[in-house]
This record gives C-alpha cells, structure tokens and sequence, in this order.
C-alpha cells in the first residue's frame, strides 16, 4: 500500500462516515428541533399542566373572541385538531383569523391553554393587497403550513 | 543515503537559501556552520520532511525522501534546540518514558554508565525543572544512545555546555561514526570535533 | 504490532504526564463545584427553581471548565518539541490528533463524567433525568474533546488571543447542548436524540484528524 | 478568468472595473430605493412593512453568498496552493459580517412588528447568530496571528470547519418547523412573489452586489499592496 493509496483510502473513509452521520442527523431532527408543535402532535401525546411549551398553527376561523381590551380567546388549529388558546397582552399587527400564529404558554387545565406570548407567523407568499381578491378567486394561492 | 540536490528553500518571498547541495553516507559527520538565522534549523526541518523546498529535491536512499517517510523517520533521530525532556517528572521517569516510546533495547547499566559520564548520575531521581539548562540538554543527548538510530540530526546540539560535556559528545559522535552511522549538526561556534564535511551557510 | 506498542506508549507517556499534572486536572472540577455553589447562592433557596435550571446549569459549566484546560491541549507539547518527536517516531500528524482527542477525553473528561453525580445531588436533579444527563454527557464530552483538538491546535502560533479557542469550541457546540438537553427534557425522544448527538460525534470525528493534523504541520513548520 | 486567481491580473481588471461597478452599484441603489418605496405594492397582509424586505432579504442572500464564495476560494488556496485565496478571504470577511449584520437588525425591525417580538431561538434565527459569530471570529483571527503563512491557511481551515453551518441556515425553516418563513424563491418551484414584488427585490440584491464587489475590490488591492510592502 502507497501513500497515496492509504490517503485516498482516509479521505474516502471520512467521506463515508461524514455522509453517514449527515443521513442519520437528517433521518432524525426531522420532528425534533420544533420551535413549536402542532395542535396534532399535542394531541398524539400528553398533555403536561403547566410545563411552558410552543404550539404553532393557524387561528381557526370564526373562533376569535374579544373578552375585554386587552385579552382575548382564540382557536389554534393546523386542520386535524384544534387547541382553545387565552392570552392577555397585546397582540402583533399580522394577526387574524386564518393566519399562523405561534403561541408559547403552558396548559392550565385539559383543554384550556393560557398563553404568555403570541407570535404572528406569516408565510411565504407576497402579492399586492390589490390583486390578491382576484387570484382568490382562480385558485393559484393555495396556502400550505407546515 | 541522504542527497540533497539544488535545495532552495523561500519562505513569504524572502530566500533563505538557495542551491543547497549535501550527500551524507554512512560512516560520515557533516557540520553546517553559519550565523543565526542563516536558514540552518531550516535546512535541517527541510530534511526531516516538515518544509516544502521551492526547488530542489531530497533523496532517501535513491529514492524521493517525501514518498519514504516514515521508512526514513525509522532511521532517524532528531534533537531539536528545545528541551523535549517533561520537566514535571524526573530523569529517571523520562528515561522510561523516552525507552518505551522508541521500544528500545538498551540496558540499564548502559544508561547509568552514559549517565556517569555526563555526571548526571546524581540527579537520577530529581525532577526535570530543578537541573540546569546545561544538564537538560546533556539528558536531551541521552536520547540519541536511547533511540539507537543510524543517523543523527542536531540542531544547536553544543551551545551552553562546557568543554568537558562536548568532548564527550565528540566521543560518542566518533563512536558512531566507526559504527557506520551518519551525523548531520548545527553549530555557530568552533569545536574541535572531528568533521567530514563543512557546509557554511 | 510495532504501531501497537508505539500508541500503547504515547498513552504510557500522557498517563505520566496527567498524573504529575494532576492538580490541574482537579482544579478543573474544583472549578466546577465553585461555580454550582455560586449559582446556587444567586438563585436562593428556591429548590424547584433550582432543579429546573439544574441541567442547564451542569451543561453550562462543563463545556466551560473543559475548554480551561484547551490551552494546554496541544500547547506543552508544541512548545517543547514532543509533537514532533512523535511524528519523527512515526505517527502521521491526523493520527497523533486522534490519539490526542482520546487522551484528553480520558484524562480530562472523563474525571467530569465521575464528578456528575455529585452535581445532580447538589442541583436536585432526580434520578431518571441523571440517566440521560450521564449519556448525553458521554457523547457530549466527546464532541467537545474533537472540538477542542481543532480549535487548540488551530491557535497555536496565535500568542495574543488566548480566548479566541474557547470561543470557537463554544460556538460549535452550541447544537450539541440544544440536543443534549432535549434528550432530558423529552425522554421519549431518547433515541433520536442521541442518534443526533452521535451524527455530529462522527462528523466531528471524522473532520479532527484533517483539519488539526494540517494545522499541527503548519504551526511545526513555521515554529 | 485568470483575474480570479492572480493579483496582478486582479489589479488590471480590478482598475478597469472599479468605477463602472461603483456607479452602477449607486444607480442600482437609486433605483430599487424608488421602486421598494414608491413603486411596488403593499402587501395584502403584511401592508407596508413588507419593504423591510428589500434590504433583510438581499443582505441575507449575499451574507450567504459571501461566506459560499469564502469557503470555495479556501478549497482553491489549500488545495492548489493559490495565495489569491487568503487574500480574498483576508479582504472579504468584514464585509460578509456587515451583511449578515444588516440582515439580523433589519430582520429584527422586521419581527417586532410582524411576529410580535425582536428575537425568538428557532432554528433560522440562531444559525444566523452563529453565521455572524463565525464572521467575527474569522475577523479576530485574522487580527491575532503574528505569522502570516499560518495565520491564513489556519483561517482557511477554520472557514472549511464553519461551511457546515451553511446548509443549516439556508435549509433550517424547510427542516424544522420555525417561526422564520420558508424560502420564498428557490429554484425547484415557482416563487410565491409577486412580479411586482419582485422587480425591487431584484434590483436591490444587484445592488448590494455591486457595492459589496466595490468594497471587496478597494480591500482586496490594499491586502495586495501590504502583503507585497510585508506590512502584515
């Protein structure tokens, strides 16, 4: 065995094992390095009281409700399950009904989840407020949350 | 069986020193003389491989040196101008240390006889750091008996000893010489240690 | 078999040199517990509060107290010409990185490894979580110990900016801490998690012996 | 192309091209600063503050951009011995720690009133923090050696080492869920902009370009110059 064979045998060693290691961290950080979980996810698992976590999804439509000026109730859904929120505070200029939105809190009981900090999400998608009406309409935006 | 062939060596475009030309056989003791930072430590890291010459190439046996390496290090001591000696431990422990490290076959009445006759004897037992740097370096040497290697590089191996100590030193270089070994050194100052070839750089 | 008694050797040699060194190695821990103390008095004497920030606290301190001990990583050696003696005896500069990594996993982490328990103790960290805590730690340490090569042998001819090595080891290993204290905190994620922190061992194992060996040549040749 | 790898034929091009590249670069600006404020839309959610992006976006790409470029000349100087390289590496750095500055405060304005707050930990976010710790270190480095020839290869291994954090920044919202959008142009499907949108978007990244390589040009000849007067 040359040198060079022993080098090149080092350098394709290290390649396999570099891409070995990058295949096993991909297979694996897929669901593990959330900022958030998904109403979905909280369901398929335990519900822990009162241990702060993140839950990011949309603000389901029609479930909005003021309860006074400053704190409000709201749903949480990514469409196959939803997670009635509460939060005091103010909340950021991007959030609505049918947008995403991350909400960091704790559980106070079962159902009920209190929010301390609401994020608004926004997607990807940029168009003019004139002529979002129109592609509405013909169904080219189609909205998709991961 | 070392060649050096039209070495030029430059270092951030500056040369240091160009067309070396150098052949050490068995049985021979090269000095290269020259000021400081006359490129002599560089010549030397140049054999051992650790400098990329601008030109010129060196030869192992007949062969490039590069493409030989560690069957060229099997044959070769090298002391640097530093101390390698670890001086929390004492000279006995680098002793053993130094004796598994190179696997040698060396016995230890021959390691006190060679300690005897650097005087070093006495301090067998104390801890590197409270010799003085005369004495570290005279243990430093103990390593060229220790490896037991048929060529020898030093670098600066005679500065800061007496004249005693060197010609002990020059003792043991002619020893190895009439054992068919092969010594290359550095030196700035006159000794009376009897050379083959003088290269002044 | 000559290989074998060559590493069998340099590891005879490090165990000497850690032993008469070996305060250094306990200040590292003395450091440690000093710096769980302090926190335990600025936090008060809330103990939920305590075993909540407990692991975050361990993990803090470990990767701090293990990059003290980065300066002499490769410095000593460099200093006094042992590297390269060891490379003349025959070890290429990416196989003396590789035995150095283990060395210093031997003889500084795993001291730390033994110090944990006690630390949880202190912190009030339960049981099951000291488990995973011990794991995440083993793999962990590795991962610190590989950085640590790379970033100590990468300054060694920088003589003015000593913390520049710490900051480097800690920058990269600001995702083995995210994961680490994943795996404490979603137990059930165990396997994955550690998979992760095992991808990033191999990688960072798999990069040390390039890129310290080429910065241990370097630093040789222009010594 | 040989002007790429060679100072000297870098100088001759470098002369040649600077003033053209500066004033296209302030034309360019001119420009996109009228189209991004008064000729393009607001958004339909987002209103007027979707102009924040034409600086968060354009700076992001070419903080990526310049550390893409970094570690490709690093290849080229280890492994071909090409000093040109260093240089760049030396004379780039700093300006790829602007961009990746410019992109996290304009994002963090972006943020405050979008997303509710300045700075969350979620994936994108922090490999940014990292990509501008790794610029920074690369900076000091390069002030703290006093040996050239390991000063810049050692860069150039710690610039191989920080790659890894690229494809961690670029791909992190597709990976992982994160509060960060996902990438709203990227070449395997349709951008989700709007051509009116896009217009200033463009522009704008043209003209950070053209800046960035003006800059780049006036310190790349001033590490040309002190290498050869051996001033570093």
């Amino acid at each position: 065995m040359s040198l060079r064979f022993q080098r090149l045998l080092f350098i394709l060693l290290t390649l396999v094992i570099i891409l070995s290691a990058v295949l096993l961290i991909l297979y694996n950080t897929r669901e593990n390095v959330s900022y958030f979980y998904t109403p979905s996810e909280i369901n398929k698992s335990e519900i822990i009281i009162d241990k702060i976590i993140r839950i990011g999804g949309f603000v389901e439509n029609n479930s909005f409700n003021k309860i006074s000026s400053s704190s409000f109730k709201f749903k949480i859904t990514d469409e196959k399950a939803s997670i009635l929120v509460t939060f005091k505070g103010i909340l950021p200029d991007l959030f609505r009904e049918g947008q995403g939105a991350v909400i960091e809190g704790a559980f106070v009981n079962k159902n009920i989840f209190n929010a301390t900090n609401v994020f608004a999400k926004h997607d990807e998608n940029y168009m003019p407020a004139s002529i979002k009406e129109d592609l509405k309409d013909t169904g080219y935006w189609n909205k998709k949350y991961k | 069986m070392i060649l050096v062939k039209d070495l030029s060596i430059e270092r951030s475009d500056k040369k240091i020193f160009e067309n070396i030309n150098l052949s050490l056989g068995s049985g021979k003791i090269i000095l290269l003389k020259g000021k400081n930072g006359s490129g002599k430590t560089t010549l030397l890291k140049a054999i051992l491989n650790l400098i990329e010459p601008s030109s010129g190439a060196i030869y192992w046996k007949g062969k490039l040196l590069k493409k030989h390496l560690y069957d060229f290090f099997n044959h070769v001591t090298f002391i640097a101008d530093k101390t390698s000696s670890l001086s929390k431990l004492s000279v006995h422990e680098n002793i053993n240390i130094w004796k598994k490290i190179f696997s040698s076959k060396i016995s230890n009445s021959q390691i006190e006889n060679i300690l005897q006759t650097l005087k070093l004897d006495t301090f067998v037992n104390q801890k590197v750091n409270s010799l003085s740097f005369g004495e570290t370096k005279k243990l430093e040497l103990l390593r060229l008996i220790i490896e037991n290697k048929k060529i020898w590089i030093l670098d600066e191996p005679l500065s800061n000893l007496d004249d005693e100590t060197i010609d002990v030193i020059g003792q043991t270089f002619e020893d190895h010489r009439s054992k068919e070994g092969s010594i290359i050194y550095s030196s700035h100052q006159e000794s009376e240690i009897n050379v083959s070839e003088e290269v002044i750089l | 078999m000559i290989i074998l008694n060559k590493i069998i050797s340099f590891y005879y040699r490090e165990y000497k040199l850690n032993l008469s060194g070996f305060q250094d190695i306990l200040t590292n821990i003395i450091f440690f517990f000093v710096s769980i103390f302090i926190f335990i008095f600025s936090i008060g004497p809330d103990k939920e509060k305590i075993s909540v920030l407990g692991v975050g606290i361990v993990w803090t301190l470990l990767l701090l107290s293990s990059t003290l001990s980065l300066r002499k990583f490769y410095q000593d050696d460099f200093d006094n010409g042992n590297l390269l003696i060891m490379h003349l005896n025959g070890f290429s500069f990416g196989f003396i990185a590789i035995l150095k990594t283990f060395s210093h996993f031997l003889f500084v982490q795993v001291p730390f490894l033994i110090s944990i328990p006690i630390a949880c103790v202190l912190l009030n960290i339960s049981n099951d979580k000291l488990i995973y805590l011990f794991f995440s730690f083993v793999v962990g340490s590795f991962i610190l110990s590989c950085l640590g090569s790379i970033s100590s042998s990468m300054n060694l001819m920088n003589q003015r900016n000593f913390l520049l090595g710490s900051v480097i080891v800690m920058i990269f290993s600001v995702p083995i801490i995210i994961f680490s204290i994943g795996i404490i905190n979603m137990e059930e994620n165990f396997n994955s998690l550690i998979s992760i922190l095992f991808g990033i061992l191999l990688i960072v194992f798999a990069i040390n012996p390039w890129a310290s060996g080429l910065c241990l040549k370097l630093s040789i040749e222009n010594n | 192309m040989k002007f790429l790898i060679n100072p000297s034929k870098f100088n001759e091009i470098a002369d040649y091209i600077f003033k053209p590249v500066l004033i296209l670069s302030m034309l360019l600006f001119a420009l996109g600063l009228l189209f991004s404020f008064y000729l393009s839309p607001n958004d339909y959610q987002q209103g007027s503050t979707v102009r924040i992006m034409y600086v968060h976006v354009p700076s992001a790409w070419l903080a990526l951009l310049t550390f893409a470029i970094m570690t490709l000349y690093s290849i080229i100087a280890l492994a071909f011995r090409i000093p040109f390289g260093f240089i760049f590496n030396t004379a780039v750095a700093p300006i790829g720690a602007v961009f990746t500055l410019i992109c996290i405060i304009s994002g963090s304005l972006w943020g405050k009133p979008m997303w509710g707050t300045w700075w969350v930990w979620d994936a994108r976010l922090t490999s940014v923090a990292i990509l501008f710790i790794i610029y920074l270190i690369i900076i000091f480095m390069n002030l703290s050696f006093e040996n050239r020839i390991v000063r810049e290869k050692v860069v150039a291994i710690f610039i191989l080492v920080g790659s890894v954090n690229l494809p961690i920044v670029k791909f992190s919202v597709d990976w992982w869920n994160t509060l960060h959008q996902p990438a709203t142009i990227s070449k395997l499907s349709k951008p989700s902009i709007d051509p009116s949108m896009m217009t200033p978007l463009i522009i704008m990244t043209f003209a950070f370009m053209m800046i960035g390589i003006a800059i780049a040009i006036l310190r790349i000849k001033t590490e040309i110059i002190s290498r050869k007067s051996n001033l570093s």
